[in-house]
């Protein structure tokens, strides 16, 4: 019998525990009880405790299968994922609370991730399952969550930060307007296998992905040639055609960007910008990672007003200030050079000393 | 000793350990333990192991099903196929813990008994198969009520934030608009015929907790038009509380439009120049909501920055009310695939094309007049068309 | 006998007037005493008064020597012109000031533009001189200048409202940042006449003169063609080939754009923008532009904060409001689709409705 | 009836009206009256009436010389020729009146009779001429001491604004070194043998009154390094005025890093985070002065639209020192004619070009180090560049 197709995803009425069904679009307001627990009550008086968990968003089965067990002991079988692949444990019954948080303590699971705390880091797949990352995913967010753990299951900073991670331009994590992203880059052009690309690929769709227009045909040979000056190693050309590979260990590693946002509150969202072009890929810790996010995590939180995001305190203290503060060193290749550049100059004579 | 000491390293330290959550299922299934291997690898040479793309699927589909073989199939034959499913998820990622099982159960029959709960566009991404199984894993799948996501020049799986459900904040029924729109599409979703792919996400309020605005090329996002609905002894409580209402609410509102008298405590909202940024509502959730006309505000354009540099999306839309069964979103969805469809260069995004074409011809394209709340600014070059019969 | 060249200009030094060059570099502090008229005040305690004209630029040989009877009578011989084309008389004796003012304004000459005024509309040849115009300059700046002239010898303004004009985009009245800018248009295609082209016009010139890539060569007919869906009519092209003339009685006319700045004061210089796209030529007085000016200067002052500018008022009051206080349609011109567009589209929910 | 109805008009209402210049004129000068007629035929007609362009110039020099022709020569025989000078102004646009009356009489003696005091870049211009007239003008305008100003592909004529003859802002001599540079750069500026044009302008303190940041390819802006200098007196005097020193300065002030206190009438500034952007200085002349440690701000870059949209000029150097004979600025001047001059397709401006090849390549050329100053924010694309050596 063939499958059913097109039936689309399990409704979600159905997933949603009977304190939600019942409340449905009638919350009033919430409460952030302490860190990691959230408290919504209802124009009917009916509460709701959310108990936020950090989650490695890579699971096994059985781990699953235990967090299963967890919800079925204390929220009547029902839990949520968090749009940063958090997980939550939705209590109905005030007295489960504590119970679940000892519980969860107990077998190791933080708790936190709400208010002004470190959330989890949205990332991506790395070397776990993708032809073209420039850095691994899940090791660099492991050891970045391990430096910065203090600020997951406290309210220690001035507000949000949100950290994301992608491993290649492709920036899969959506990471150009994170708070801090860490993004892996490239560094040397496409090592151009013309067999491979005489074998796989369509010329023209290749000399067409370059932002650049690096890439010339080359008919002769029924290959492609990449002008190396004018390669910035985006790494589109591998995409289109297996013959076009960058990946290198010397090459390759990760670059921090800042001061991006998402929410409209006070001002409007923008995008992270650069603040490190290249740190080396170092596992399996990447040391030279988990400083420069602390550094910059630390530097803001001594300096922002309270409920400053990142990229608001930045703006106000202005990114020069921003450099010397965190004693990042200022390079060529913060200055912008791609299509937009003319606006990120300072058309001004005012600025500070 | 450990053939996977660098990975063992990642053990260590308070954050859950992905390493060990694949030795556990490593313990059940070669694929998780050739992974490690291989990853391992990785750690040592600092490079990836898997050939490039690759493409698999399962009967009827286009997308779903991303293919991935190891480069080093003698070496790790386990992961010799490693494919993995983009499942799509329950709206707001509400799950019974019967779901759940069910979804391990067949996943560890079928695959790696390796997952990510979610993808970053909100899909379950079962991690890992070999071709032979994929059919079958499919077919069990949909036998448990989960069908599949997408992948390829598709509608890519929409997502929501958790809305209504547990927001007193959610203007729109975040959870029912994405599940709906995704059932209408299931074509679209499953069969790539479109010049890329398109995202849609939905948030219920400007908070926008899914980053609709960043990374989908419909961004959906709940709003109001009625006046804050301010409850004045809820204000005289925050009065009293750590919350300095004038420094940390009124002050930082970005328009201005709050007045706080320090004595009687109260707070005065000039609705008309508020531009519902959410910041004084996000302080004190007990004393002020949003209003009760509500509806959505509908961007475009959203998207990682291959080919010409990310973008984030803009207005299209100001406002439009959001009731099922959604007709003039639908509407204004199929005129926006259209155009799109028709005139978009392979893997050109929407956000892209208007770039290119310009919004002028998009809106005329899909039927929507200028307004100024398209924009932050108008242009300040003196580039501009005239249409025909505009000039005689 | 060859001319001498090459010898410069003459030296500054000769041209200044003793008190000048007595207190050259050491003045201390001015005060605008009264529209028009400013006083500074040196270090040594010597005064200079300066009686601050408006001029219509163009000047006939007489009127300068009119302008010298002056200058001679008042100012011992000594006068300057300013950056917006005023010209200021240098009176180094307290007591010529008020007999100089009597005069001037028996003469008709208006005495004002300083301060918080209106002063003079930068401006360019128009009709009069240029092969490129859309508009003529003098007529419409003296147009605007009459409807303006309570506002250029009185304090009425709630900042500096600095107005340019040029009559083509090549901008000679450099109106890119003026607080409000009056710019002729063209709306209608080069009318390509192939003989001119093939005699004078260098073709790949033309072609590579196109911003929009509007023009092809036509090798057969050694000519050009031009998609007129892509031209925007700039011309450029004219200016590189006579055989691509735009004058058109219809197609002419004056486009405003509002809100620029130069000086950092405050906040940084910044272009203007588009509020009116088209107004057509309608000599000898412009009413439709006179009236259009009129309005913003009059929205614009009556709304702003003291001290604040054009497009300090308008961002902070947001351009949907622009739009609406002073009721200039909204169209698909004003909406941003050459280069830089996307940075200047709404990307966030948060604007007023 | 007069034959200039139209133009008639404008001699009503209380500007200067340039068609009384234009009659008075005509009384002497056939050239002025044709111009007059051919310019009430534009009136009635829309269009104007000049030809396109036309190359005429004088004994030496390539530029200096706008060649113009009418379109109707047998209608308006006059202004069949009609070409301008361009005459290089004393700095500063300082006059005594005897070389102003130098200038009528010779320009009463071989055009038209009518000037613009000024042109737009800062040239005295001298309106229409026939061919035969060119040299002789110019024969005459050398033995009174006037040279011609720049056109063409060449250094325009350099402007600067009153600077320390008038103003007790100005942070550097703008007349010298305009002047300086003028007389340094005559080969540049009278002979076209760049790319394009190339402008220079010089403002002694960020209020900019001679525009440079939006009008010049080098902009030249004084500045100070050292504290705002205060005078306690003074303040206590503005505070006794109409000035509300707390509203209408300090809450102005960009960086909020003014303090004042109202009771002691007091004012603090706190120097490391001013930004020195003039606000304060300008409401309060008397109290408030620039720092005594001072130079100039070297931006580059401004243009009009014409070809890929207007720029403003943005920062190069942030501070230099600015000292006859001008050593530094100069060399810096000449390294980016050298770059610019061998790098720039036709009619490409600095600033286009810097925009093409990117900030690295050009401060590689002229030798100066990144510094954040030149940027307000860093990039937000993740495209650029490692150069040799580099990586390894
Ligand atoms: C659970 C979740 C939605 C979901 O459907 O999964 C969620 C839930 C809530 N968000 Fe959110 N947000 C969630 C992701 C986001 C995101 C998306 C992201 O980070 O990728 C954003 C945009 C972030 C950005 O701007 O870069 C987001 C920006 C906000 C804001 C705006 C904060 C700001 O000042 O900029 C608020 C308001 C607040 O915190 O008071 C908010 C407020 C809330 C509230 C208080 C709403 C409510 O009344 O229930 C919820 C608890 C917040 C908390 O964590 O303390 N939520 N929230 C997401 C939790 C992610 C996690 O596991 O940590
Ligand atoms: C699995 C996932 C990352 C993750 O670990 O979560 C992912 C993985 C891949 N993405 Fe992605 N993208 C994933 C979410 C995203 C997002 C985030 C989002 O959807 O919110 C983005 C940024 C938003 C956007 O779409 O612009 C994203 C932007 C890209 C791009 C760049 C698209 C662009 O227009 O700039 C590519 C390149 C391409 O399409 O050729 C890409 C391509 C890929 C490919 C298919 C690699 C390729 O070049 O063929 C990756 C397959 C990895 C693998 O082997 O499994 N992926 N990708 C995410 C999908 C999971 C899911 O379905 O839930
Ligand atoms: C004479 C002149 C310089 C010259 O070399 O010719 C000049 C002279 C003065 N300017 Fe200016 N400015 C002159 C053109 C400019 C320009 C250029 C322009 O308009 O094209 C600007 C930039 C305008 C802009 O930002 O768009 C300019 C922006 C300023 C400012 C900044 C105002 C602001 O708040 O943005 C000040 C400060 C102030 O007014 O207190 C200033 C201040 C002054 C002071 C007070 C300086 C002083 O201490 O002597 C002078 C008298 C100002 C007055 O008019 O009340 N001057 N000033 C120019 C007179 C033009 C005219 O005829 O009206
Ligand atoms: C006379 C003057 C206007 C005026 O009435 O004051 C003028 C007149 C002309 N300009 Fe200009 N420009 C004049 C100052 C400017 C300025 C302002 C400035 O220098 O501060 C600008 C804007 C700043 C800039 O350079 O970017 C300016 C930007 C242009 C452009 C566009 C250049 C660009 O790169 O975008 C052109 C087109 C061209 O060069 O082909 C142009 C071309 C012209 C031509 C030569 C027409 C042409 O296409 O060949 C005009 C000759 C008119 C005539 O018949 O007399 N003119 N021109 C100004 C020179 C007077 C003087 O020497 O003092
Ligand atoms: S960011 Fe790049 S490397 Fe990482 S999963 Fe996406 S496409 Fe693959
Ligand atoms: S990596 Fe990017 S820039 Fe380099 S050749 Fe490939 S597509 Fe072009
Ligand atoms: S986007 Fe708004 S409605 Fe949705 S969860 Fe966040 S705060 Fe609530
Ligand atoms: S929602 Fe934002 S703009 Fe509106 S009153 Fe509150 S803080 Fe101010
Ligand atoms: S703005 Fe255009 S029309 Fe006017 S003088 Fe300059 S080049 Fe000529
Ligand atoms: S007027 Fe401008 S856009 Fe039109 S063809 Fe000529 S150069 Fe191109
Ligand atoms: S730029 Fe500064 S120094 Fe020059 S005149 Fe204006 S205020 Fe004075
Ligand atoms: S110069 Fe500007 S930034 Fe500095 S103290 Fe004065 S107002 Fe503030």
């Amino acid at each position: 019998m063939a499958a059913r197709t097109d039936f689309g995803p399990p409704d979600f009425h159905s997933m949603l525990p009977p304190v939600i069904q019942k409340n449905y679009g009638q919350w009033k307001y919430h409460e952030r009880v302490k860190p990691g627990l959230l408290k919504h009550v209802s124009e009917s008086g009916d509460e709701l405790y959310t108990v936020r968990v950090g989650s490695e968003r890579l699971l096994s089965t059985d781990h699953v299968r235990e967090i299963c067990d967890l919800a079925e002991k204390y929220c009547g079988g029902y839990l949520r994922f968090t749009s940063r692949h958090n997980l939550e444990f939705l209590v109905s019954d005030s007295k489960q609370v504590e119970p679940l948080i000892a519980d969860l303590k107990g077998r190791g699971y933080p708790v936190g991730g709400t208010g002004a705390a470190i959330t989890n880091i949205v990332h991506t797949q790395g070397w776990i399952h993708c032809h073209t990352p420039a850095t691994d995913a899940s090791g660099v967010v492991k050891a970045v969550m391990d430096d910065l753990f203090e600020y997951f299951g406290a309210w220690k900073l001035p507000a949000y930060c949100r950290i994301s991670l992608a491993c290649c331009l492709n920036m899969c994590g959506a990471v150009h307007c994170s708070d801090i992203a860490i993004l892996g880059i490239h560094r040397k052009p496409p090592h151009v296998n013309h067999d491979v690309v005489r074998a796989k690929c369509e010329i023209p769709n290749v000399v067409a992905a370059c932002p650049t227009g690096a890439i010339r045909p080359d008919p002769p040979n029924k290959s492609l040639t990449v002008n190396e000056e004018k390669c910035m190693y985006c790494g589109n050309c591998y995409t289109m055609c297996p013959g076009m590979p960058l990946a290198d260990a010397e090459g390759d590693g990760v670059s921090i960007w800042v001061g991006g946002k998402v929410s409209s509150a006070r001002t409007p969202p923008r995008m992270s910008r650069l603040a490190i072009p290249f740190l080396p890929n170092n596992p399996p810790r990447w040391p030279e990672v988990t400083d420069a996010v602390k550094n910059i995590v630390e530097t803001w939180a001594k300096h922002a007003h309270k409920h400053e995001r990142m990229g608001e305190w930045i703006e106000r203290i202005g990114w020069d200030r921003f450099f010397e503060l965190t004693n990042i060193p200022f390079t060529e290749q913060h200055i912008d050079d791609y299509t937009l550049a003319t606006e990120t100059f300072r058309s001004t004579p005012a600025f500070r000393w | 000793m450990s053939d996977t000491p660098l990975l063992d390293e990642l053990e260590n330290g308070p954050w859950p350990s992905f390493v060990t959550d694949m030795k556990e299922a490593a313990e059940k299934k070669p694929a998780a333990r050739d992974l490690m291997r291989q990853l391992e690898l990785s750690y040592k040479e600092r490079v990836g192991h898997w050939k490039h793309g690759g493409i698999v699927g399962v009967k009827g589909y286009g997308g779903g099903v991303i293919g991935r073989y190891s480069d080093q199939p003698a070496e790790f034959p386990n992961v010799a196929e490693f494919h993995t499913f983009r499942v799509n998820q329950p709206s707001g990622w509400f799950y019974t813990t019967k779901v759940l099982r069910q979804l391990c159960d067949v996943w560890d029959k079928h695959g790696s008994g390796l997952t990510n709960f979610h993808g970053a566009t909100g899909d379950i991404i079962l991690l890992g198969a070999p071709t032979s199984e994929l059919q079958p894993t499919f077919d069990e799948l949909s036998s448990i009520g989960f069908d599949l996501g997408g992948s390829g020049s598709d509608l890519r799986t929409p997502s929501a934030c958790v809305g209504p459900a547990r927001c007193e904040y959610a203007c729109i029924d975040t959870l029912d608009i994405c599940n709906d729109i995704t059932r209408t599409y299931q074509e679209q979703l499953h069969r790539p015929q479109f010049p890329y792919k398109f995202k849609i996400k939905v948030s219920g309020c400007p908070n926008d907790c899914v980053a609709a605005i960043a990374r989908s090329d419909l961004s959906i996002i709940g709003t109001w038009k009625s006046h804050i609905r301010i409850d004045a002894e809820a204000v005289k409580q925050y009065a009293g509380s750590s919350l300095d209402i004038q420094t940390e609410v009124v002050d930082l509102c970005p328009t201005h439009c709050m007045k706080y008298d320090a004595v009687a405590k109260t707070l005065a909202i000039d609705d008309a120049e508020c531009n519902r940024c959410m910041h004084c509502i996000n302080l004190m959730p007990k004393a002020l909501r949003p209003g009760v006309e509500r509806g959505a505000t509908l961007l475009v354009g959203a998207k990682a920055p291959i080919v010409q540099g990310a973008l984030l999306s803009w207005v299209l839309v100001p406002f439009m009310k959001m009731e099922p069964p959604y007709t003039e979103l639908k509407a204004l969805i199929e005129k926006i695939f259209d155009w799109w469809d028709e005139n978009a260069k392979m893997r050109e995004r929407l956000g892209e094309l208007i770039k290119r074409e310009g919004m002028g011809d998009f809106l005329r394209a899909v039927g929507l007049k200028p307004v100024p709340q398209m924009i932050m600014r108008p242009r300040a070059n003196p580039y501009f068309f005239w249409r025909d019969g505009e000039v005689k």
